[in-house]
């Protein structure tokens, strides 16, 4: 919504009529009477700001298919949120920009050369039914990008799991391959040990984003680059992805010690799935994920836990989606776990 | 199938003396009357007689601690029933009430004195000079009677006036509590001549804020029979008896007196409303 | 050594340079005053003037109602004119006596004369100060001797002289401090006799060196210190000035006089100053009219009474864009719609916004983002009071402290999403203190 | 009321599924095809119009305080009938509904029904109470099927219709898909209703829980357009 203001507009009601001189001249609201400026607008563009050097190093790595994924999702994502406030009449949020958040996190999340019908499904439910079914921003209770993730992976197994392209700059050779974590899951059912597929991915490689895997999760530094751009500007604070990482870190590293053969490196973990996305830019969305710090903290820990196990037990190879939706459903409850405590209420009544 | 019949008929008889014990050990004394009453009640729970909720009233009621035609919303045929339940007699009469909005003061005929900005809720408005209409009294048209009214029976005009639908208010007072002017006032729907004003001002400051509000000129106390209209603080007020003509609407010069329809005046109407509101 | 400054707050743009480089200019007597009854917190005076009554400057035109209550004196000689319901600046449509000054502005007899105070014990200054009509100037108007008089288990071990003046735009204190510092100092003296505290510490913003270095030889005198505070809003208010300077926390609910604290505004002491030793009531005070509205930004010292209009007419007029009127300060203030407002002990400043700069609420959907828990000096919840405020659960914002909210507007100037914060609080608060009444 | 009335009203009015919301355990499980929802709809009407006759008959002998068991004995007695029945001449349809056949007993429609009406009403009006909310249900869960079936598998009754390129939606055959599904056609069905009230002039009728407005996490919520509405034709 834009500022309404009383030049700007007609008349406020009760002045049209002709009078000598206007009774109505001055605002009036409540205090403060100044703001800061900033706007719902100003921070999602922001977040996507920080996500462009990833979404364009991944249009280097994967080619043009990249392009349109990003393209197709972003374009659908804001039109779905358009033509939903059309239908059911309600004022529209569309120019705050969080619709195309959600739609470049999607296509950051799915697999280069997604089919057009593929991302439409993706980005329906993500805007429709996960944010706007639910009463629109700041209402819904799941990450829509992950939601709509989660839909396309339980409905289209096929390709959102088996489809990678391997990086090959433009195309020249599309040859289908398995993201690192599913060829340590292969390597695990087929000898028992997860070693054999670690020696094909140096940490170099993880780091820099020289492998296959969904858009947005291939480049680590990137991702981290684009992190550590919103913590300087404020708009996440460190809790949650640093609990996140960390969390998934120590857990791997735990089952790693317990049985080397069995369970990959803790820097593997961390480095592969699309842990740093996840962690850095949907376990922090405003919406979905608890209040105060230390309700952060215990956000970013339940996460790491979840995404582990799925990962070492599930039956997907990736638990990162999963792990940030389970915990959506527990932030109304860490939220009412750590209310923040008044100043002097210390040595105020106990009650 | 043999089997099926013995082992059946010998569970049933097990169950059934079992069921006649507990029903010996744990008999609980219940007043058939209250539940009668409680289906004869509307069902809405909508707090209108000032209890939580309609079984609390159907208690009190076949206590004797409330009277049979308590229930606001249900109007007279529920009181009809509920007194045959009890077996008392119900004189009816008490006439259908709805809720009516003592104000026209909208947003072409009211001026305001400044841009209001803030909380969409009229008790909030309230709190910032009183309100942004000129008229300290006036209606100030953020719907917060709307937003209470628990029936549905309430929606904002276009001019940012209630407007409240008489078929569907019951009367639960709700709105007269919310609205922090204090305009909104229950009257019997077969009155059909009202005083939309509720500014105490004198006719000059009228004037200024409001191009229908009551200036107190008295030619309605004049026009209408003895005792109907008294003038109140610069105000005109219904006294309710004897009713007001409808011609006393059209002499007053402010248009602030006007025949207002209430519409429903038979009592079979009501009761198909209420009985209709418990189905749904 | 304490911390020196706070949890939380924000850092707005000050524009303090609008007027705070003027030197206090005294204004000339308007047309008339609108003197509003209600200027103290707790129970408006009663008058005793009748329209027609001729008046001298410091008389008693209206007598206190109970403890918690201060005299009302005339600002000026002339005649009351009527007795009237005027817009006051703390929101509501108030009575107020209306004076056509005479021009000759004569004082009451036995006022305005020099009086050697020194022989005055702690029980004698309380009543100057009562029969003065001190109220703290800082804006809340709360009694000053009231203050004066804590109950015996509660004995004040320090004083602190607020001179922080965190409210952008506002130079009042400012200026009094950097051209009256030694009437100032000399005022909070008589306060420490009254309570017999020998602590006393003179806090000001560090954006402000020029009254940081006039107070300092002033107090040193005295041997009261000077702490120069970080430049965070809300510094000023009462409880993070306490914090900040002596890391005691005043309890929920409480008042600093629960931690041993008197907080004074240096305005409230230069009053003190006059009423003990040059025997005058309080008339007048310093008024900083500035804002992009107004043509000349100025710090005036004007009467009790005068209304904002004729302040800013005095100030260069309205630019043509203006569109918000705030008394105080553009944090805490509040909005007026008419200029017939008059200036009263607690209007320390008169804003005047352009229509660009007043924030226009939208009241968007919560995001939470956050932003307000980070900026909330009292470490609040305003993201998830204001849901419930929304929603009109009322129990739920008491149960999450919303009556300890000080309204200083830090969570709605931050709000992505533009919300009226502090509109919503007011609103709970409202609500829960009328149900508490009920309940009573 | 008519016996037209007492037989449409569970087709639309008092829908078991879309208006009452009775009786998901089975809408939920067993709607992944279409013949499913089709056979389960029949066994319940089945066991609901005979349940609800005999109930009828018997309300003014079956004492109030023991009512409850009474009404089990009689409904699990037909449910067996219908087990035993689908079991002998529709063996591949028994095994696909497997255990929600005979926990038919413990469907609250027909408990509901018995309860609410049988148990209050002659043998006439029960017997097209029983039949209208019987086949309510079973359009209803044939509806909810054949989307499901539809998309999820590209086929209805087991014919391809959708086909070879359709890359099936899997997602509305798992368990989530059914509770996206309902919600959705639940919230259809409320907008439909809105719709026809408005047409006819009539309050709509929603029941108040099944109203944003009056949901516990976004109480109020449903406000919260209108205010946004009238906060914009302020500023206008």
């Amino acid at each position: 919504m834009e500022e309404r203001l009383p030049d700007a507009g007609p008349k406020a009601p009760g002045t049209k009529e002709k009078t000598e001189e206007p009774i109505a001249r001055f605002l009036v609201s409540s205090s403060p009477h100044v703001h800061e400026g900033i706007r719902i607008r100003s921070v999602m563009g922001l977040v996507i700001v920080a996500l462009l050097p990833a979404s364009v190093f991944s249009i280097y790595l994967f080619g043009l298919p990249a392009l349109f994924t990003i393209l197709v999702s972003v374009a659908s994502a804001a039109g779905f949120e358009w033509l939903w406030q059309k239908v059911v009449r309600r004022p529209g949020t569309a120019g705050d920009l969080s619709a195309v958040l959600t739609g470049l996190l999607l296509a950051l999340n799915l697999p280069a050369g997604s089919p057009w019908w593929l991302i439409l499904v993706g980005n329906l439910f993500a805007i429709v039914v996960a944010k706007q079914l639910y009463g629109g921003i700041g209402y819904n209770i799941f990450n829509p990008a992950l939601v709509g993730r989660v839909v396309l992976l339980v409905a289209f197994p096929v390709h959102m799991t088996s489809r990678w392209i391997s990086p090959s700059a433009w195309g020249m050779d599309a040859v289908t391959t398995a993201t690192p974590l599913g060829r340590a899951r292969e390597a695990l059912l087929a000898t028992g040990s997860v070693d054999a597929a670690l020696t094909r991915n140096e940490a170099i490689d993880l780091l820099i984003g020289n492998r296959a895997g969904s858009l947005g999760e291939v480049s680590v530094i990137l991702l981290l680059i684009g992190g550590i751009f919103l913590l300087a500007k404020r708009v996440i604070t460190w809790h949650a992805p640093v609990a996140f990482i960390g969390s998934v870190w120590a857990m791997a590293g735990i089952f790693h010690l317990a049985n080397p053969a069995r369970f990959a490196d803790p820097s593997f973990h961390v480095l592969t799935g699309g842990l740093f996305l996840g962690a850095f830019f949907m376990a922090t969305d405003y919406v979905t994920t608890p209040l105060a710090p230390a309700g952060k903290i215990v956000f970013g820990i339940g996460c790491g836990v979840v995404t582990v196990v799925i990962r070492l037990f599930g039956s997907y190879p990736e638990g990162v989606s999963f792990g940030i939706l389970l915990m959506n459903a527990f932030t109304p409850l860490i939220d009412r776990a750590f209310k923040p405590a008044v100043f002097g209420a210390r040595r105020a009544k106990t009650a | 199938m043999v089997a099926a019949i013995i082992a059946l008929s010998a569970l049933a008889l097990v169950a059934s003396f079992g069921l006649a014990m507990v029903a010996r050990a744990f008999a609980v004394p219940v007043d058939p009357k209250v539940e009668e009453i409680e289906g004869a009640l509307p069902g809405a729970n909508c707090g209108g007689c000032g209890l939580p909720g309609c079984s609390e009233l159907a208690r009190r009621i076949a206590e004797g601690r409330a009277d049979v035609d308590a229930c606001p919303v249900g109007g007279e045929s529920v009181a009809r029933s509920i007194s045959r339940i009890m077996g008392v007699a119900f004189a009816g009469g008490g006439a259908r009430k709805t809720a009516l909005v003592f104000c026209a003061g909208d947003d072409e005929t009211a001026r305001r004195r400044f841009y209001y900005n803030g909380v969409k809720d009229c008790a909030s408005a309230a709190l910032l000079f009183g309100g942004d209409k000129l008229c300290g009294y006036g209606c100030l048209g953020l719907g917060t009677c709307a937003g209470v009214c628990p029936f549905g029976a309430i929606e904002m005009s276009a001019l940012g006036l209630p407007v409240i639908d008489p078929s569907k208010c019951t009367a639960c007072n709700k709105c007269v509590l919310a609205c922090p002017k204090k305009i909104i006032k229950l009257v019997p729907v077969s009155r059909r001549v009202h005083i939309l004003c509720s500014s105490h001002d004198k006719g000059a400051k009228v004037r200024k804020a409001c191009s229908v509000g009551c200036i107190a000129c008295t030619k309605c106390v004049k026009e209408a029979p003895e005792g109907a209209i008294a003038m109140q603080d610069n105000l005109a007020v219904a006294s309710g008896v004897p009713e007001i003509p409808d011609s006393v609407a059209a002499v007053c010069p402010m248009n602030t007196i006007r025949v207002v329809d209430l519409g429903i005046s038979a009592p079979a109407d009501a009761a198909g409303a209420a009985a209709e509101g418990a189905a749904s | 050594m304490k911390s020196g400054t706070f949890f939380g707050g924000v850092h707005p743009r000050y524009e303090k340079d609008l007027a705070g480089g003027r030197p206090i200019e005294t204004m000339p007597l308007p047309a008339r005053l609108v003197v509003p009854f209600a200027q103290n917190l707790g129970a408006a005076p009663k008058p005793v003037v009748k329209k027609g009554d001729e008046v001298k400057r410091g008389q008693l035109i209206a007598e206190p109602q109970g403890f918690v209550s201060v005299p009302l004196h005339a600002p000026t000689s002339g005649v009351v004119q009527a007795i009237d319901v005027f817009p006051h600046p703390v929101g509501a449509d108030l009575p107020a006596v209306v004076i056509v000054p005479d021009g000759k502005d004569e004082w009451a007899p036995g006022l305005n004369v020099e009086r050697d105070a020194g022989d005055l014990g702690a029980d004698a200054l309380r009543g100057v100060i009562r029969d003065a009509g001190l109220v703290g100037m800082g804006g809340a108007a709360f009694p000053t001797h009231v203050k004066l008089s804590p109950p015996k288990d509660k004995p004040i071990d320090v004083l602190v002289l607020n001179g922080a003046e965190c409210e952008p735009y506002l130079t009042a204190d400012h200026r009094l401090m950097a051209e009256r510092p030694a009437e100032i100092v000399e005022g909070a003296s008589w306060f420490a006799k009254a309570l017999g505290v020998e602590n006393v510490i003179v806090a000001v913003e560090k954006n402000k060196p020029d009254a940081i270095a006039a107070m300092r030889p002033a107090a040193e005198a005295r041997g009261y210190a000077v702490r120069a505070l970080d430049v965070v809003y809300p510094q000023g208010a009462e409880r993070q000035l306490i914090f900040a300077l002596t890391g005691r926390r005043v309890p929920a609910g409480g008042l600093p006089m629960d931690v041993g604290v008197l907080v004074q505004n240096v305005g409230t002491c230069y009053a003190a100053f006059e009423a003990v030793r040059r025997n005058r009531p309080l008339t007048e005070r310093v008024v900083c009219v500035t804002g992009r509205g107004v043509a000349n930004p100025k710090n005036v010292l004007a009467r009790i009474g005068t209304t904002f209009g004729d302040a800013i007419a005095f100030c260069g007029g309205l630019r043509e864009d203006a569109g918000k009127i705030i008394g105080g300060g553009p944090m805490m203030g509040v909005a007026q719609y008419s200029l017939d407002a008059p200036v009263t002990k607690g209007t320390s400043g008169i804003v005047v916004l352009t229509r660009r700069e007043a924030v226009q609420y939208a009241g968007d959907p919560c995001i939470r983002c956050g932003r307000c828990l980070r900026a909330c000096p009292m470490l609040l919840n305003p993201s998830v009071l204001s849901v419930y405020a929304e929603r009109l659960r009322f129990d739920e914002t008491a149960a999450h402290h919303v009556l300890d909210c000080i309204e200083c507007g830090c969570c709605a100037y931050v709000c992505p999403s533009r919300r009226p914060m502090v509109h919503h609080f007011r609103r709970a608060k409202a609500e829960i203190r009328k149900k508490q009444a009920r309940a009573v | 009321m008519g016996a037209g009335r007492e037989f449409a009203k569970g087709l639309w009015s008092e829908n078991p599924i879309f208006r009452v919301v009775l009786g998901l355990c089975p809408t939920l499980a067993v709607t992944t095809s279409a013949q499913n929802g089709v056979g389960m709809g029949i066994a319940a009407t089945f066991v609901l119009l005979c349940s609800n006759v005999i109930i009828s008959v018997l309300r003014s002998f079956i004492p109030r305080k023991i009512r409850i068991p009474a009404y089990i004995v009689i409904i699990a007695t037909f449910v067996t009938v219908v087990d035993l029945v689908m079991n002998a001449y529709f063996n591949p349809l028994h095994k696909a509904l497997g255990i929600f056949i005979p926990l038919i007993v413990v469907n609250c429609i027909i408990m509901g029904r018995a309860e609410a009406f049988a148990s209050k009403n002659g043998v006439l009006y029960s017997l097209l109470d029983g039949l209208g909310m019987g086949i309510g249900f079973t359009i209803s869960l044939v509806a909810i099927a054949s989307i499901r079936e539809l998309l999820g598998n590209g086929t209805i009754f087991g014919a391809a219709v959708m086909g070879s390129s359709y890359v099936p939606f899997m997602l509305l055959i798992l368990p989530p898909g059914a509770f996206i599904l309902l919600g959705t056609m639940l919230g259809a069905m409320n907008r439909v209703e809105i719709a026809l009230a408005r047409r006819a002039g009539r309050a709509p009728s929603i029941r108040k829980e099944h109203d944003c407005a009056s949901c516990a996490i976004f109480a109020g919520w449903s406000n919260a357009a209108d205010k946004i509405k009238a906060l914009e034709e302020a500023g206008r």
